[in-house]
């Protein structure tokens, strides 16, 4: 079964790759870039029962390894 | 905006005492309101107070004929000679890196490179000083492996080379880890920059990163202990952004070179707050600022935000008004905010504004003035448990003893961590980590600076104040096994909760430990930092004094350095013996002891062994030299030997036991302090221990440098190839989860 | 021979590898911001190490970019010889100068150390002054020097005589355990077709002066001087 | 207006993160973990006349900076 992760800081964390490739964007003369974050993707191929089974292995997953809760969310879709 | 009431819980959950509270009060001759509360709370806060340490602290020497700057200053400043001065610190990120392991190192390291820069220093050095818990805590290996990984994400970024360190584990440190970071820089004396606001009319600026909700009150989470539900209580956690700081680095040398800036100071700790009321009170002067010139990085974000975030990479500084267009013009060079936010007044005042209104308004000196003061209770700690040597038995193997200690977590090599660091971008690393002080070159001459960072918690715990004057000594003495000349030293003192006296007893101890040390070896502190609340649920670490010392080397070429030069050479011993294991590696490694007083520390003797050897090292007449501490005697025979690895052959040595009564096993791994080992040409024994004899030092010929192994005469032998494989492989394995 | 070091914001080698040179030169290289869309006459340009922009995005992505780097290519398709060490490599690469890219180590850690190099072609100005098959001390201090091709790029570069240098054991043997990053064919640094472009992970100007530890990297400076002189 | 830009290694391109991760999976017990690749997620904030024009805008910070295209692919998504 396969699963997509989208990892991203949490509002408020400072995205300093963001706020660089933004200056970087401006300097390139693509103007009009008012804001950009950088996160994860993540596309697991597991094995697993069922959907429900898979999310919730992947949901273990994403806490105990793939992101950081501390600063980071994580949203899980499971392709069936 | 501040039109909150401010009820007895509010001013709770700020930290402050109903009594401080009514000083509050006092001061203002009114209620505050919410962002002057909160501006009273992060600068009455213990991070920024120093409320339980202030009366200790000043009992340490500050002095001395080479001493620019004390504490006091973001930094040390040390004279060198030439002109130039040395600016060093060390710092503790405990609490952000147990959280975070990751950023809270990183910004730790940030922090610490701005203190030295802000002074007009290029910082060339970086080390750190690590504590972990157990290694068989659940969580201890991810801690190392996100502050190891921290460390290097910054310094390697910035291109300040991280040179040397510690990194040791103990059960007392599973709920909160230690990472002080130490930053050494370079500068002109005539180019020091202080932070004393001055000048009635001159712009306050703002550069550097833009202001976010990061970490608001962090100054204050750092002044309380963790508990259950700390987790969930977590700020906003700081980012460092290391491309930022390197750019800072750059704009703000490049605009010291001319005398554009009369005071600037980094935004630490309590943000914006701590910076502007630091650089008006040393200038005796006011501020008034405009927070709706700060650059912010999220919309709404109120003075009460504003003043207390800690967001990282931001630097405050006057300049005079016509000197505007040129500041601004470097710091747009380097794509960095610039932002003038402020002038400086003559009320003596702080007054913010927003959007045209004002948002706080306090008296400046009051309010630091009565900064609370405590003189805490303290009581001595409960004595260790009782231990004589005569009740222990001799290993079966000398060797296979050896090879556990070598192997175990705080004596292993710790090549898994420097090797995750850039130890030598700059170009000027002569000594790198692995042997006693680093050595960094001072960039274009033949001059070095010597490095290094020692503390042995064991000892504090058993004896605070020996424990105290050993850690001092213990830099002292890798300092001048280089050869280098001591000069001064930074700490960093890690303790528990001071509210309980027996942790006040603690801290007292070591201070004066250290007062003492650094008294008897004219060696005095320049800067600190004190770093309480170190406890969970109770649990206090090991008090932990860091100290960070420099030295001076006149010529790299004549420096010494650990590992055997060649085969054939004698092992000479200095210092005296008596086999003391109380409070020992061998004790707690070999037998599972914790117990018995640290080795005394002798701090005339101290002297005068460090004294010769340096002589010995400057007249050329030693080979090799190392110092002898954690593990004893033959740990620091194997560790002159096991340097020799990564050179083109391998020497080993062959030690024969005196005949001095001692046990075997107590010579062997006793840590008696004051002592090192040197290699010399056969030709000079004589001479050198003649010499020794006369200058009053203990001196002892224990050896021969030989091949590729070490020998106990008569006894065991083990191939370096062995040892070294076991000293070389605890860590790797370790976090690769073996 | 006239020398130029580009600086990018977030280069951190630009001095060290200005100090070799200068060595080597007998005077100082000049020092190029990278917002000069012009360059000066120049007979060898350096594109030095460090982290130019943080090394954020991709190691080196956002200094291709920069104005500057249009020159730099410009010049050496037109034969300047251009030596990119470890970030700068990382540079060109994303600039299109030189093939392949370079990914995260292995291991995923950064690692600083020395290694040993086994000088694959010394038929260059930058390695006249080793011989072929020689074994060479220098330093790596990398996160992202996982050398990566397709396979027909592969075979094209090694088929031209472009790799100039692999990581090796101590004997010059090619080992799984001396390849510190996971580079393909243990490669370290590889020329363009011609010759006249170098780029390499590791460090030669940390390794130029005795008091470091070593000199190894001191011929590839003397070597160009010698060539471009 | 949004953006969205997926960037993943191409086929055939070995992915070191990736493969660390799933060897760390497998050690924290997950079993039953085939494959694992580790991509960039950009979220873009543009001022664009159209979602054609942001669209096309995208693209062109893609080609030029955000992928390197000689391993990545990438994929854009806006949202209006
Ligand atoms: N965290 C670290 N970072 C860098 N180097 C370290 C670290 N920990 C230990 N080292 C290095 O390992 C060597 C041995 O450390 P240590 O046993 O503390 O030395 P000593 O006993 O001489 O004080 C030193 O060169 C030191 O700099
Ligand atoms: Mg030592």
């Amino acid at each position: 079964m396969k699963a997509r992760v989208h990892i991203t800081l949490r509002d408020g964390v400072l995205d300093p790759q963001g706020k660089t490739i933004a200056q970087a964007l401006g300097s390139l003369g693509f103007s009009g870039v008012n804001d950009v974050r950088q996160g994860k993707f993540i596309e697991l191929d597991i094995e697993a029962a069922s959907a429900a089974a898979a999310r919730a292995e992947v949901e273990r997953m994403c806490s105990q390894l793939l992101a950081n809760t501390v600063i980071e969310n994580y949203q899980i879709e499971i392709e069936s | 905006m501040n039109e909150q009431a401010i009820t007895p819980e509010i001013v709770k959950s700020h930290g402050l005492t109903p009594e401080e509270y009514q000083t509050v009060i006092e001061i203002m001759g009114r209620e505050p309101n919410l962002t002057e509360l909160g501006i009273f709370s992060v600068m009455w806060s213990e991070h920024c107070s120093y409320k339980s340490s202030k009366k200790w602290l000043r009992r340490l020497p500050t002095t001395g004929p080479r001493v620019i700057h004390g504490p006091g200053e973001n930094a040390g400043a040390v004279d060198i000679g030439d002109g130039q001065a040395a600016i060093f610190k060390m710092e503790s990120h405990n609490h952000p890196s147990f959280i975070e392991p990751y950023q809270g190192a990183a910004t730790g390291v940030g922090g610490i490179l701005r203190d030295v820069f802000t002074m007009g220093a290029r910082p060339i050095a970086n080390m750190n000083a690590l504590r972990f818990g157990a290694p068989e805590d659940a969580k201890t290996r991810h801690l190392v492996s996100g502050v190891v990984a921290g460390i290097g994400g910054y310094g390697n970024c910035v291109g300040v080379p991280t040179v040397g360190g510690e990194c040791t584990f103990h059960a007392s440190y599973n709920g909160n880890n230690l990472v002080n970071a130490m930053t050494v820089g370079l500068v002109e004396t005539n180019k020091i920059f202080l932070s004393s606001a001055s000048g009635i009319g001159n712009l306050v600026v703002y550069v550097g990163s833009k202001t976010g909700r990061d970490g608001i009150h962090g100054a204050t989470m750092a002044s309380a202990e963790f508990d259950e539900d700390s987790e969930a209580k977590r700020p906003t956690v700081q980012v460092g952004d290391p491309f930022t700081e390197k750019l800072l680095i750059e704009a703000c040398l490049k605009l010291m070179e001319t005398d554009v800036i009369i005071a600037i100071q980094d935004m630490g700790a309590a943000g914006l707050t701590s910076s502007s009321f630091e650089m008006a009170s040393k200038g005796g002067t006011g501020i008034e600022m405009d927070l709706s010139a700060v650059p912010v990085r999220e919309t709404g974000m109120t003075p009460y935000e504003i003043m207390l975030s800690e967001s990282q990479e931001r630097m405050l500084m006057v300049i005079a008004p016509e000197r505007e267009a040129e500041a601004r013009a470097v710091f747009e060079k380097w794509e960095l905010d610039f932002s003038v936010v402020g002038t400086v007044t003559d009320t003596g005042r702080m007054r913010l504004v927003m959007n045209g209104e004002t948002a706080a308004d306090l008296p400046i000196a009051p309010l630091v003035a009565a900064a609370p003061e405590l003189d805490r209770p303290h009581e001595p700690p409960p004595p260790p448990a009782a231990f004589d040597e005569a009740t222990l038995n001799a290993p079966d193997s000398v060797m296979a003893a050896l090879t556990t200690l070598m192997a175990s977590p705080d004596l292993c090599s710790k090549r898994w961590i420097w090797e995750q660091y850039d130890h030598m971008v700059m170009a000027d690393t002569v000594q790198r980590p692995g042997g006693d002080a680093a050595v960094v070159r001072i960039h274009g001459t033949n001059k070095g600076l010597a490095i290094t960072t020692d503390c042995t918690p064991r000892y504090c715990t058993a004896d605070p104040e020996t424990g105290g004057a050993q850690a001092v000594a213990e830099t002292w003495r890798n300092l001048t096994a280089t050869g280098a000349a001591p000069l001064a030293i930074t700490d960093c003192l890690n303790f528990g909760n001071p509210e309980r006296a027996e942790v006040m007893g603690q801290f007292v101890g070591c201070i004066e430990g250290i007062r003492k040390a650094c008294e008897a070896l004219d060696y005095p502190v320049v800067s600190g930092n004190v770093s309480f609340y170190n406890e969970t649920n109770g649990r206090a670490v090991q008090p932990t004094p860091g100290i960070g010392g420099i030295g001076l080397i006149d010529d790299i070429a004549g420096m010494a350095s650990p590992a055997f030069k060649r085969a054939g050479e004698a092992l000479l011993l200095i210092g005296e013996s008596a086999g003391h294991l109380g409070a020992s590696l061998y004790l707690r490694e070999i037998e599972g002891r914790e117990a018995g007083a640290p080795p005394p520390v002798d701090l005339a003797m101290e002297r005068r062994n460090g004294d010769f050897v340096r002589t010995l090292i400057a007249d050329a007449r030693v080979t090799a030299c190392h110092d002898v501490s954690d593990g004893g005697l033959l740990v620091a025979v194997a560790e002159m030997a096991l340097a020799t690895l990564n050179g083109d052959e391998p020497i080993g040595a062959e030690v024969s036991l005196p005949e001095n009564g001692l046990a075997p096993h107590c010579w062997l791994f006793g840590e008696d302090q004051g002592r090192y080992l040197v290699t010399a040409r056969m030709d000079d024994v004589e001479a050198i221990l003649a010499d020794a004899e006369a200058a009053g030092v203990a001196a002892l010929r224990i050896g021969t440098t030989g091949d590729a192994s070490l020998t106990l005469t008569g006894a065991d032998t083990i191939s370096l190839a062995e040892l070294g494989a076991a000293h070389d492989g605890w860590l790797s394995s370790y976090m690769a989860g073996a | 021979m006239k020398a130029g070091v580009i600086v990018f914001p977030g280069s951190n080698c630009d001095r060290d590898v200005q100090v070799a040179l200068a060595r080597s030169l007998g005077r100082e290289p000049e020092m190029i911001w990278h917002r000069e869309a012009e360059l000066p006459k120049l007979d060898l340009i350096v594109v030095p190490g460090g982290f130019s922009y943080g090394d954020y995005l991709r190691c080196g992505a956002m200094a291709a970019h920069s104005p500057v780097m249009r020159e730099v290519v410009a010049r050496a398709r037109a034969g300047t010889r251009v030596l990119a060490i470890c970030n700068g490599f990382q540079v060109v690469t994303e600039a299109g100068l030189l093939p392949g890219v370079l990914m995260t180590n292995a291991s995923l850690s950064f690692i600083c150390r020395d290694v040993d190099l086994r000088v694959e072609n010394a038929g260059s100005a930058f390695t006249s002054r080793y011989a072929t098959g020689q074994v060479v001390r220098m330093p790596i201090a990398h996160h992202g020097g996982n050398y990566f091709t397709d396979d027909d790029t592969l075979a094209r570069i090694e088929g031209g005589g472009q790799v100039a240098f692999r990581y090796c054991a101590p004997d010059g043997t090619l080992r799984e355990d001396a390849n510190p990053n996971g580079s393909c064919n243990a490669i370290a640094g590889i020329f363009n077709e011609a010759r006249t472009v170098l780029g390499m992970m590791p460090h030669p100007e940390r390794l130029a002066d005795p008091a470091l530890g070593g000199t190894d990297g001191r011929a590839m400076f003397d070597g160009l001087v010698e060539a471009l002189s």
